[in-house]
């Protein structure tokens, strides 16, 4: 367990917004902790908001 | 065949979508009127494309009854209310759950299995239903009339109509007097 | 009706996650089609009853379009 | 993503990157720098007027620079946060002082040119590194003429041009001439797996993606014709080798071995030139090229190395072990994605759980400190039980809809329909002074149904429901109307008919209102017990992250010990000893307090739902009842046991675990071997099983390593279809070459044959480049046999979950939800949802772990509102319901003799299947009756219906 004065903060920090950024930030929304998401770019979705279709089953990506 | 967000959906939609087709031929609807598409979210151009085709298609088979020929419209509209009442019973509606039971069983949803699957098991419970319902429209909007008339009017052949006034009469919904059956108020 | 051309009347069973969304993305697009259509929306075609259709055409649809 | 731009707890810092992070596990401080965007979210309304009016046209980067776009603009459509950014490179205001066209124009006010820079500091407890990959660069994609001719075109520029909203909007053309395209060609393998550019490594997803961009290609125009080269087929997920068949026989792609070095332009068409197998050496020109990239390290990932405080390994992508495959060199920093190493989507979404399991372990003590859970006023029951008070509110949209519909006319009109008691037209209803100003009509006329005439309720019916909830009304009362994106939009040049058809469209809302009943959002209690069945490293580490999550745990084990497979390897892939990692996680296990160990225990039977399972668990004969919330299925597989090869009847004939077990006996057991043959795809790919195994590839070439390393002389031979050793085992690959293993390939229909003759063996194989059968005597013949699933049937039938045609269980979606089942509550890893090596199995658990823990994290299952309801009396017990839900959400239970069916709320998705084949009409869909539909149908006959 931690040492010293300070408490754990429940925050956490995720770098970069694209699947694997969004899907662990709602994963930790829904575990009870409070999320920074930040992206370089202007809009989350990385390059899979830039796909048509993912295999294996084509549905849309978005 | 987009893959469906609940999984199964679509495919109990076309066995839906067949009884429909198989039933409007029946009362005399063009079955083109009657169309189940797919679209995913991401295939905007292809459903715009679907839309334009399919009004067009309509718009050339005319509005729905005078298009299916002069006097046909008074007909047609009774036999779709007679379609609805018959849609609702129990009969029709168990043999259609009893056949996608099967086909979901058998995993197989291909459209030759379903069509078999409607014209055999389904449609012939639903046309009975139909010509039952319309049987007691009938005799209680004209009144009594020979069970030529009926057949005539329903579009049921004389065999056929014969055999459900059989089975009216023992529910006592109808009674055969002399040559003309009369409708009893249920 | 318009005019001497006859304007069908369609009724559309559209489902909330496919055929719908579809149509939405269709007006992000500004793609433009005939405007016969009037949406119901399902959560699913399989939520589709023969009796919808058929109550629909008794009353007076030219046309029933299901969209999954 | 819109749910990740909705939640409380969820703050996106767009246009953010990190300067600096200081502190320790738990307790860090991170600074973050963010540029402005000079557009205020919560004003912008994503209406498009500003990129209309902007004079200044710039490279439209999100279509990879195919097309063009203005300053002011937004990536595409659906893009969250939805509102508009400005570019500051471009923008002549921010520039050169001049223009401000965009700000007049702007409706909504939202464009502020005094925002600035921000410097913000984050107190976190835990980082989790996501940044994705880096794309490769022009050097190497000019080898093959990209740049120099306009139809060679990289993957993801290719992904453009098939996409329905891209700049071509979908149709195929040739760049050079936007003529369409008749024959294209995908060459693999471009920046990976190539030493020139220091890409050792192989992307993994290249060939795969290849396959899904070529059979959307041909779904677009049938008779394209395709040829893909390949070096290796690396299809190797679950069910991807299955699609891959699928779309080669279905829209017949060639698919050709060979590596072209180059490409030329021969009169405007693409030439390529390649040698066959046999020698041939073959020619053909192509009307487009497409060169499947491969993923690198992202650009700056030694910048986020030195801030975060992390090690890279050798291709700048983060360095990780096996058995701890998420977790960074520096303690309380985790790795997700292909920044962990190149990947595709369901292991990235995999991985990303599995870190969020890691966080929550980290900082379990100090779970839901700082989220925020609204609170809403009581449910003003009363009003609701009035006679229907509608009130439609018809929103102009700016000119959206006002532009097109005649918005007073469809207000007027609707003032007139009966039972609605006020109608108004409102500028932007999804505005926040709008949401504040429908709030108060609706209290003050007392209104108890509300119908929003607007834009689509996929988007923005939680909007409105969080207003009527805000105000105690149940969100259930409202139905909204899409007078926009499916009336004013699509209809613009016809504003009678727009006006007629939204007429009408409220008409069928109103009459759907008048029926609309609230409906209660039912909570259901979670036990916060989890079951994990399996006792393998999978099963393990689970059961270790649940309980490190701070929830009890109960651990079912089959046999008399923990290990399952784990037992049987002797090294990981990075060179570890597996027993080290088998004792950690026996240790760890057996010594934690929140987990109870039950070994030589089957569940035998699992009744209950999300938050409330019984199971009855066998241990030495006795049945035990255990409560829990959720499951963990980690039931692992079987090593296949070929029934060929002579494998069995001969005892120099072994599979790789045995040769691995035998060389951790000792040295003596090579004294007198000389020739080894491995053999690859035994079983596997079309023999007993269809499936890939995806790590024997890999596990071949670690043994063979071994066995140069022991004794270097000796001579090895591996027959193979593909090596598939994907990832950075490719270096492996490439180090046993050198270590003169010989590689031969092999077709699937003249596969190798074992031959026996007086007590010696020997492997007969057909060379292809001899092309002549060449016959190699071996002292040991060791076969890769992949793995088989375990007897999942029992457990399958008891939990009713669905098993792939393999054998393996079926997960809820192989890409968003891969380690959940359909069925809600039932989570799934390891060698149990299909074979993979042990890194991926241990990231996978921790997913796993993480997803469980949600409901346990909650306390409580919110289940949605419309579910179906079953009345009892018009119930017949006919089944039809229970057999054809796909969710197992309806069930027939026994109620004083008769059988009635039954809703499990907490399972029912509201798809309504179970309501439209009910032969007596028993089911109702919350807010979407069946009166409700037909009064919507009557309503849209209008004055016809009779």
């Amino acid at each position: 367990m931690p040492e010293g004065k300070s408490k754990k903060s429940g925050a956490v920090m995720v770098l970069g917004g694209g699947i694997a950024g969004i899907q662990t930030t709602l994963d930790l929304a829904d575990l009870g902790y409070y999320v920074y998401l930040v992206e370089k770019k202007a809009s989350i979705g990385g390059v899979m908001a830039r796909l048509d279709k993912t295999f294996p089953t084509n549905d849309c990506s978005l | 065949m987009g893959e469906c967000h609940y999984q199964s959906g679509n495919y109990e939609a076309m066995i839906i979508a067949e009884i429909c087709r198989q039933v409007l031929k029946d009362v005399g609807v063009n079955p083109e009127r009657m169309v189940l598409e797919w679209a995913s979210a991401a295939e905007a151009p292809r459903f715009v494309e679907l839309i334009t085709r399919y009004v067009s298609a309509v718009k050339a088979i005319g509005p729905l009854g005078s298009a299916e020929g002069e006097d046909k419209e008074a007909i047609i509209r009774m036999h779709l209310k007679a379609g609805v009442k018959a849609a609702s019973a129990r009969k029709v509606r168990t043999a259609l759950g009893k056949l996608a039971k099967d086909i979901k069983k058998s995993g197989d949803y291909n459209p030759q299995i379903i069509s078999d699957g409607v014209t055999k098991k389904v449609f012939p419970a639903f046309r009975e239903e139909r010509l039952a319902q319309e049987i007691q429209i009938c005799l209680a909007e004209t009144g009594p009339c020979k069970s030529a008339d009926i057949s005539e009017k329903t579009g049921g052949d004389i065999k056929e109509i014969g055999k459900i006034l059989e089975t009216l009469s023992r529910k006592e919904l109808v009674k055969k007097q002399g040559s003309n059956w009369y409708g009893i108020g249920n | 009706m318009t005019g001497g051309v006859f304007n069908p009347h369609i009724l559309g069973f559209f489902c909330h996650w496919c055929c719908y969304a579809a149509a939405d993305a269709a007006g992000v697009s500004r793609y433009q089609y005939p405007p016969n259509v009037r949406v119901i929306r399902v959560m699913c075609t399989g939520r589709i009853d023969l009796r919808f259709i058929l109550e629909a055409f008794g009353c007076g649809a030219d046309g029933v379009f299901t969209g999954g | 993503m819109v749910e990740a731009g909705r939640s409380p707890n969820i703050e996106i810092l767009t246009s953010a990157r990190l300067e600096a992070l200081e502190g320790k596990p738990g307790r860090f401080t991170a600074s973050v720098h963010q540029e402005p965007r000079f557009i205020d979210d919560d004003k912008c309304t994503a209406c498009g007027t500003c990129t209309m009016y902007c004079p200044m046209p710039i490279v439209d980067l999100f279509n990879e620079r195919l097309n063009i776009t203005r300053v002011p603009h937004i990536d595409y459509a659906q893009a969250v946060p939805t509102s508009y950014y400005i570019d500051p490179r471009a923008c002549l205001r921010i520039n050169y002082e001049t223009c401000n066209l965009c700000a007049q124009t702007c409706t909504a006010q939202a464009i502020d040119f005094s925002q600035k820079p921000r410097e913000l500091s984050l107190d976190i407890g835990a980082v989790i590194l996501a940044p994705g990959f880096g794309r490769t660069d022009l050097s190497v994609l000019a080898k093959y003429g990209y740049g120099r001719f306009l139809n060679v075109v990289t993957s993801m520029e290719f992904e453009r041009l098939t996409c329905a909203s891209g700049p071509t909007e979908g149709r195929l053309v040739r760049l050079s001439d936007r003529k369409p395209l008749k024959k294209i060609a995908f060459l693999q393998c471009v920046g990976s797996r190539d030493e020139t550019c220091g890409n050792g490594y192989c992307s993994s997803v290249c060939c795969m993606y290849a396959i899904k961009e070529a059979s959307v290609a041909k779904e677009h125009d049938p008779d394209l014709e395709i040829a893909l080269f390949f070096m290796d087929v690396r299809t190797q997920g679950k069910g991807f080798d299955a699609a891959r068949e699928r779309a080669e026989e279905k829209y017949g792609l060639r698919v050709i071995r060979a590596r072209i070095p180059r490409v030329d332009q021969v009169d405007g068409r693409l030439a390529l030139t390649w040698t066959t197998d046999d020698g041939k050496s073959c020619s053909e020109l192509f009307d487009m090229v497409v060169l499947s990239e491969g993923l690198n390290a992202p650009k700056d990932a030694e910048a986020i190395a030195e801030i975060a405080g992390i090690e890279l390994n050798h291709y700048g992508f983060c360095r990780t072990l096996v058995d701890s495959p998420l977790a960074a060199s520096r303690k309380g920093v985790y790795v997700a994605g292909a920044f962990q190493g190149p990947k595709d989507i369901p292991e990235s979404v995999t991985q990303a759980s599995g870190v969020a399991a890691m966080a929550s372990e980290l900082l379990s003590e100090v779970r839901n400190t700082q989220t925020v859970s609204l609170s809403y006023p009581e449910e003003d029951k009363a009003i609701e039980s009035e006679g229907p008070r509608i009130g439609v509110f018809v929103c102009h949209c700016g000119s959206n809809i006002a532009g097109v519909v005649d918005v007073d006319a469809v207000r007027d009109y609707a003032g007139t329909l009966p039972d609605v008691v006020f109608s108004r037209d409102t500028l932007y209803s999804c505005s926040q002074d709008a949401l504040k100003g429908i709030a108060t009509k609706i209290k003050g006329n007392r209104l108890n149904r509300v119908v929003i005439a607007a834009c689509s309720p996929r988007t923005h019916e939680p909007l409105f429901q969080e207003t009527l909830r805000s105000i105690g009304l149940n969100a259930a009362l409202i139905e909204m109307v899409n007078i926009r994106d499916q009336c004013s939009w699509v209809h613009s040049q016809e504003p009678e008919a727009a006006t007629e058809k939204a007429k009408d469209l409220v008409r069928m809302a109103v009459a759907k209102a008048r029926l609309l009943e609230p409906l209660e959002k039912t909570t259901v209690d979670v036990s916060p017990t989890a079951l994990v069945i399996g006792g393998g490293a999978a099963g393990m580490t689970a059961a270790l992250c649940i309980a490190e999550q701070g929830f009890e745990c109960v651990l079912v084990e089959r046999s008399d010990q923990l290990g399952g497979n784990l037992r049987r390897l002797v090294w990981t892939m990075d060179g570890q000893e597996a027993s080290k990692v088998l004792d950690d996680l026996i240790k760890r296990v057996d010594g934690h307090p929140m987990v109870r160990v039950m070994l030589e225990a089957q569940v035998k039977d699992v009744s209950g739902y999300v938050g409330n399972f019984t199971s009855s668990i066998v241990k030495g004969g006795q049945p035990v009842a255990v409560d829990h919330g959720v499951i963990v299925i980690a039931t692992g597989g079987r090593e296949n046991r070929p029934k060929s090869y002579k494998y069995g009847r001969n005892k120099r004939v072994l599979t790789q675990l045995e040769l691995e077990e035998s060389l951790a006996k000792g040295k003596g057991f090579l004294k007198n071997i000389k020739n080894i043959v491995m053999i690859q795809c035994v079983g596997s790919r079309g023999e007993d099983m269809s499936h890939c195994s995806r790590l024997c590839c890999a596990q071949a070439i670690k043994n063979a390593l071994k066995l140069k390393g022991i004794k270097p002389n000796i001579r090895i031979y591996c027959l193979y279809r593909d090596m598939r050793t994907y990832g950075f085992s490719e270096d492996l690959f490439k180090e046993a070459r050198k270590k003169g293993v010989i590689f031969i390939r092999y077709e699937p229909d003249r596969r190798p044959e074992v031959i026996e003759r007086d007590g010696r063996i020997k492997v007969r194989v057909f060379d292809r480049l001899l092309e002549d059968e060449i016959d190699i005597f071996a002292c040991l013949v060791v076969l890769s046999v992949g793995i088989a699933p375990g007897d999942n049937d029992a457990l399958a039938r008891v939990l009713k979950t669905p098993l792939t045609p393999e054998g393996f269980f079926l997960e809820a979606h192989v890409k968003l939800r891969p380690v959940e089942l359909a069925s809600e509550g039932i989570y799934l890893c390891g060698l149990a949802h299909g074979p993979k090596p042990l890194d991926e199995s241990i990231a996978q658990a921790k997913a796993a772990a993480a997803k469980a823990a949600i409901p346990l994290a909650k306390g409580q299952a919110e289940v949605a509102s419309t579910v179906s309801r079953v009345d009892k009396a018009a119930c017949i017990g006919c089944g039809v319901c229970e057999s054809l839900c796909p969710f197992n959400a309806i069930r027939l239970f026994r109620v004083n003799k008769r059988r009635k069916a039954e809703t499990i709320t907490a399972s029912c998705k509201g798809c309504g299947i179970c309501a439209s084949h009910c032969p007596t009409l028993a089911i109702s869909m919350g807010g979407f009756t069946d009166e409700a539909i037909m009064a919507q149908i009557h309503a849209f006959a209008g004055e016809k219906c009779v």
